[in-house]
């Protein structure tokens, strides 16, 4: 078994519209420290064991669905989770 | 000529669809659903609007995997007109048949109401019915409806005369260049957020949309009449 | 929480457990009675759910029986899923109510969206096609964040789950006052249609057929949210909640379609949906609305979680699930139906003769009880009622006209009241045009829809003036009831029956307890004379916080039937020219209005009086006038009277109009006098419509996009429309910006 | 300056409908291998120093805004990032 974590973020060049409305409430709540915001997915995965090697698995799953490669980029880590 | 409404779980606007080409346009339609194999026999397919499945993890990601879109990128390729409608444009987008990607709207809410289009292409099946720059009033009804794609794809659309609609006035929603449809290079594949087929009875919406419809059954009428 | 053990039946009774569960040492003693043994963990647990208020109306069960519930059109009366009101062609109207105001509280978008996705169950549960949602709303008032978030939440809820769904979200309503700071009120109503010969009820027939569950799988989410809903809101609330439920109206689309395609086979027996008490209350009523028993085996429940007790499975909320009884032997078919929807179709049980709920898991019988004393058994209180101070003192004060120095400037300000003003940032997130049927959109008196294939269409609405309904519970019955159908007859329908949501305070507070009396009272005699049965509705009481009640807000949410879409009228003026008449008398009555509100910052003295023969009256006319083609435009007077009612007039159309009224300006202007219509009428119908009449002639729409109201002769207003339009309608954005 | 890493999850006995979909998307994709997925918020915040310790307002500013702390989670990371 396999634990993956899945991040996929919009790519630099595209504004972020969530990420601004939120960076505007925090300032609206007094926190001018906060310079920038950029919201994105965070995806948990169980995957188990299969012959293919679950690097090349994941990476197809993002390219596949995960992500749209048009506007967001991903990057991920694999944990090997101890049997329960 | 005959018309196909694709259903997809989740698709909700299929009926309005289904109603646009039955009871106002006169032309033959059926509804196909998501898992069929063939779309053989339908001159004509309209992906429509609505939430399939959930728009859960961005819309219209899931429902470009379902098999009828191989049967769609197919009828595309073969050159017949594919009419996608707001979940159905984002749909084209999610399986490449259209450049660019939807982004929530700016205002990250929910939009419904009338709004102002300007036909900025009349020469495409989907406008002909259409001025030139001519001002209509269509509704629109969507939270993703905020069109993005790079540079380069923005000028070859411009380019190619792929922009078919812009909102005028007022964009609702903060898509690029006002954006509000867009068509293949082959111009046979419509992508558009407003809604037409909610504008086609005088009673209910006004009927600025049912020219669009026209305009696909004109040109297959007459590009049937020179192939017979 | 699975591993935690169960207190045994002696330690249950010893220690009071069932204290925590809501239920009172009587009712423990009763169900030791009716069991003839201490019942265990799971069974007290079954027991204190069912009694709850919210599914035994153990509280109002005496105020509920006073309503008229019989008609001649009315198919089905409170006491199923839904109401059915017959509308001829062999097709009926299906509606119902219901409140969701303890989950929003806690976790607005979410409670929001799960109230939504409960009432459309509720409604295709009976075999009805939803058709249209309407909501009803109120929220202390906007200037705190934590009410904003409150507001734009709820709102964002709705939308989420309507939209997504398709169903369209046409009308409601919006009010924003300071008792309902710490506890919104959130009603969701969902209308339906639905031919004779496809009604299902929640019924467990046939011994020896499947009980079976369908769509979304079990898991700990909302367990007691029936107690929850029945208790005052504490600071302590946030801990004591249950896990809140995610609606998935995605799920719900799919469970829609296959419950639509299910309700036309005949081996469906029996349909009802896992609501509030989820699996213990579809069971138990179904059981004993047929007079049989069920038997369940909890190891076959799909489950979403590991190792979930009996007791949670019985209790959880999660949302989109359904109960179905078929016949025995058909299950395949019910299976394959549903797979076609992606969903899950599980054989559970059997209908048994024995009256008894029995479920078992992991071999052993964990509970047996009879469903007669789980559905139909529970205690009925008559709780003490007592006149409060305050409404004897209101009785006595006269009426004061509030002091108004400029009433262009006070109009400004009503307008921008936001109980008021446009309710445009509401509704544009809502989809109200999907299913392209919605021939009067949001916006106007009551929202209608067509039915397609005929002329017919149904206008709808929800109401309720809360401030009246403080100030006089029982004269602000009769106006709420008047409103809805006067809202209904503006839209150029004919009213046809109600259901409500009588949302008030702690009933056992004899205070609050007299205003759910009175407040019914008057609302049953509105229904007996406006001829519009009570066909079904909902109670949420415990709405405090902190100990301080809401106001009593009874919402009434009411269909009527348009005989003919061409007769459908909006409340816009139309066109320069036309004459512009008052329907009503108009008296010095500020009780509870906006005006007094905005002058005094309170409210108090008597709420306007109705007089319901004279309302029946109006109403008549002004439907005849429609059906006659003799209207342009209908608009019933209410918060912040005449002059609001003509403002609003102007908007859709950027028109102007020149009235020309006598009196003491201030009424003239602003009174909430009950009763009254404001109507436009071309020249040339002029004759006709005065004879059908005692409608005065007060002045016409004019071209100039300037209203001028004149008062004896002198000008007290004049301003540009679209002065008026941009107050109006900036205001409630105005508030969301601070 | 920081860079603030926020993962917002949804709590144990939440319903997660976006993960069952994509679960059931990834599925009929053949990814059977996939035996679960959540799906989750990510936020990528920029923050610049100020008197206040970056921990405590970065915790404040998920109770009070990041999460909806009655259906779910957060955990952050902070790094110090070098000045540009
Ligand atoms: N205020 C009311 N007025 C009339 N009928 C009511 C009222 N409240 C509840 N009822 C009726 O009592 C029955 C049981 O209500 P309820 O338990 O809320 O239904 P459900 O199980 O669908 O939630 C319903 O038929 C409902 O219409
Ligand atoms: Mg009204």
């Amino acid at each position: 078994m396999y634990k993956v974590k899945v991040f996929v973020t919009l790519r630099e060049s595209v504004l972020d519209p969530q990420g601004n409305a939120v960076k505007h409430s925090l300032h609206s709540m007094n926190y001018n420290e906060v310079s920038d915001v950029r919201i994105g997915k965070y995806l948990e995965l169980s995957i188990e064991k299969s012959e293919r090697p679950v690097e090349e698995v994941v990476k197809e799953m993002c390219e596949r669905l995960l992500a749209n490669v048009v506007i967001e980029d991903y990057r991920f880590e694999i944990e090997e989770a101890v049997a329960q | 000529m005959k018309f196909a409404v694709i259903v997809f779980p989740g698709s909700n606007c299929d009926i309005d669809m289904y109603h646009a080409v039955k009871d106002e346009l006169g032309c033959d339609v059926e509804y196909v659903w998501h898992d069929e194999k063939s779309l053989d026999g339908f001159d004509g397919i309209l992906l429509p609007g609505g939430f399939s499945y959930g728009d859960y993890l961005r819309s219209g990601a899931i429902a470009r995997f379902s098999h009828v879109m191989k049967e769609v990128i197919k009828a595309a390729e073969a050159g017949k007109p594919v009419l996608g409608v707001c979940n159905g444009f984002q749909i084209l987008l999610e399986a490449g048949l259209l450049p660019g990607a939807m982004r929530r709207n700016e205002s990250l809410k929910f939009i419904c109401r009338p709004v102002q289009l300007k036909v900025e292409n009349n020469q495409t099946m989907f406008s002909q019915g259409y001025e030139q720059d001519e001002v209509i009033t269509i509704p629109v009804a969507h939270g993703e409806g905020n069109y993005y794609c790079d540079e380069v794809t923005l000028a070859s659309l411009k380019e190619n005369n792929q922009i078919v609609f812009t909102y005028h006035d007022v964009n609702p929603n903060g898509s690029l260049s006002n954006i509000a449809g867009i068509t293949n290079k082959a111009g046979n594949v419509l992508g558009m957020m407003p809604h037409p087929e909610r504008a086609v009875d005088e009673l209910i919406g006004g009927a600025d949309g049912l020219k669009l419809f026209q305009s696909i059954v004109k040109q297959w009428r007459e590009s049937h009449v020179v192939n017979a | 929480m699975s591993l935690m053990l169960e207190p045994s039946p002696e330690q249950l009774k010893e220690q009071q457990v069932y204290k925590e569960m809501g239920l009172s040492d009587d009712e423990f003693a009763m169900v030791e009675k009716i069991l003839g043994r201490l019942p265990n963990y799971t069974e007290i647990g079954l027991f204190s759910v069912m009694w709850s208020e919210h599914c035994s109306y153990k509280n109002s069960k005496p105020v509920l029986s006073k309503f008229p519930t019989k008609g001649e059109h009315v198919l089905q009366g409170p006491g199923e899923g839904a109401g059915i009101v017959d509308i001829g062609d062999e097709q009926a109207v299906v509606f119902k109510i219901e409140s969701h105001n303890h989950p929003s509280a806690i976790e607005p978008y979410q409670g929001a969206a799960t109230g939504v996705g409960g009432i459309i169950r509720d409604v295709f549960s009976m075999g009805a096609r939803p058709v249209a949602l309407l909501n009803s709303l109120r929220f202390g008032e906007l200037d705190t964040p934590r009410v904003r978030y409150l507001f734009e939440e709820v709102v964002a809820g709705i939308a989420g789950y309507g939209n997504c769904i398709g169903i369209p979200t046409v009308g409601g309503e919006v009010q924003f006052d300071a008792s309902y700071e710490g506890n919104p009120l959130v009603n969701a109503m969902c209308v339906g249609l639905i031919d004779h010969k496809d009604i299902k009820k929640g019924q467990a027939h046939g011994v020896g057929n499947t009980v079976m569950y369908v769509g979304a799988k079990t898991g700990r989410d909302g367990i007691h949210g029936a107690t929850f809903a029945s208790e005052e809101l504490t600071d302590q609330s946030e801990e004591n909640r249950p896990a809140v439920q995610v609606g998935d109206p995605f799920m719900e689309k799919l469970l829609l379609e296959a419950c639509l395609e299910l309700v036309k086979s005949d081996a469906l027996v029996g349909i009802q949906d896992m609501g509030a008490a989820g699996l213990t209350s579809s069971s138990a009523e179904m059981a004993s609305k047929a007079g049989s028993g069920i038997e369940m085996n909890l190891d076959l429940v799909p489950q979403r979680e590991t190792g979930m007790t009996a007791y949670e499975m019985m209790l959880s909320e999660s949302q989109e699930r359904m109960l179905i009884v078929v016949t025995k032997g058909r299950e395949q078919e019910i299976i394959d139906l549903f797979s076609k929807y992606d969903l899950e179709a599980v054989a559970i049980g059997r209908v048994t003769d024995d009256k008894q709920l029995r479920l078992i898991h992991k071999g052993e019988v964990v509970a047996d009880v009879p469903t007669d004393a789980l559905a139909e058994e529970a205690p009925v209180y008559h709780k003490p009622s007592k006149e409060p101070a305050y409404y004897r003192e209101f009785q006595t004060m006269e009426n004061d006209i509030p002091a108004v120095d400029d009433h262009k400037e006070t109009l400004l300000s009503l307008l921008q009241q936001p109980t008021i003003a446009s309710k445009e940032w509401v509704y544009d997130q809502y989809d109200y045009m999907v299913r392209t049927n919605t021939v009067v959109a949001p916006g106007s008196d009551a929202a209608v829809i067509r039915i397609r294939g005929t002329k017919k269409g149904l206008a709808m609405t929800t109401d309720c003036n809360s401030r009246y309904m403080y100030l006089d519970p029982e004269v602000g019955g009769k106006i709420a009831v008047a409103e809805a159908a006067r809202n209904i007859v503006c839209s150029g329908g004919a009213p046809l029956a109600i259901t409500d949501n009588l949302n008030f305070g702690n009933p056992e507070k004899p205070e609050i307890f007299w205003q759910i009396q009175k407040a019914a009272d008057g609302i049953s005699e509105a229904c007996r004379t406006l001829n519009t049965p009570v066909i079904g509705g909902n109670v949420s009481l415990y709405n405090e916080t902190n100990g301080t009640a809401i106001y009593p807000t009874p919402v009434i949410g009411m269909v009527g039937l348009v005989e003919d879409i061409e007769h459908v009228t909006t409340q816009d003026f139309k066109q320069a020219g036309d004459l512009i008449y008052l329907l009503g008398d108009t008296r010095a009555e500020f009780g509870g209005s906006e005006l007094q509100k905005l002058s005094y910052k309170k409210i108090f003295g008597q709420a306007p009086a109705i007089d319901l023969t004279v309302e029946a009256a109006h109403q008549a006319q002004v439907l005849t006038a429609i059906q006659k083609g003799l209207l342009s435009s209908a608009h019933d007077l209410a918060e912040g009277g005449l002059a609001v009612a003509v403002a609003e007039s102007l908007f859709a159309n950027q028109l102007g109009a020149k009235l020309a009224l006598t009196g003491e300006a201030t009424t003239q202007l602003f009174s909430e006098s009950q009763s009254r219509f404001l109507l436009s009428v071309k020249k040339e119908n002029k004759e006709a419509f005065e004879q059908l009449t005692n409608a005065t002639l007060i002045g016409e729409v004019t071209n100039e996009q300037t209203l001028e109201i004149t008062v004896n002769d002198d000008i007290v207003i004049k301003e540009q429309t679209e002065v008026l339009n941009k107050a109006w309608k900036g205001a409630i954005p105005a508030c969301l910006q601070k």
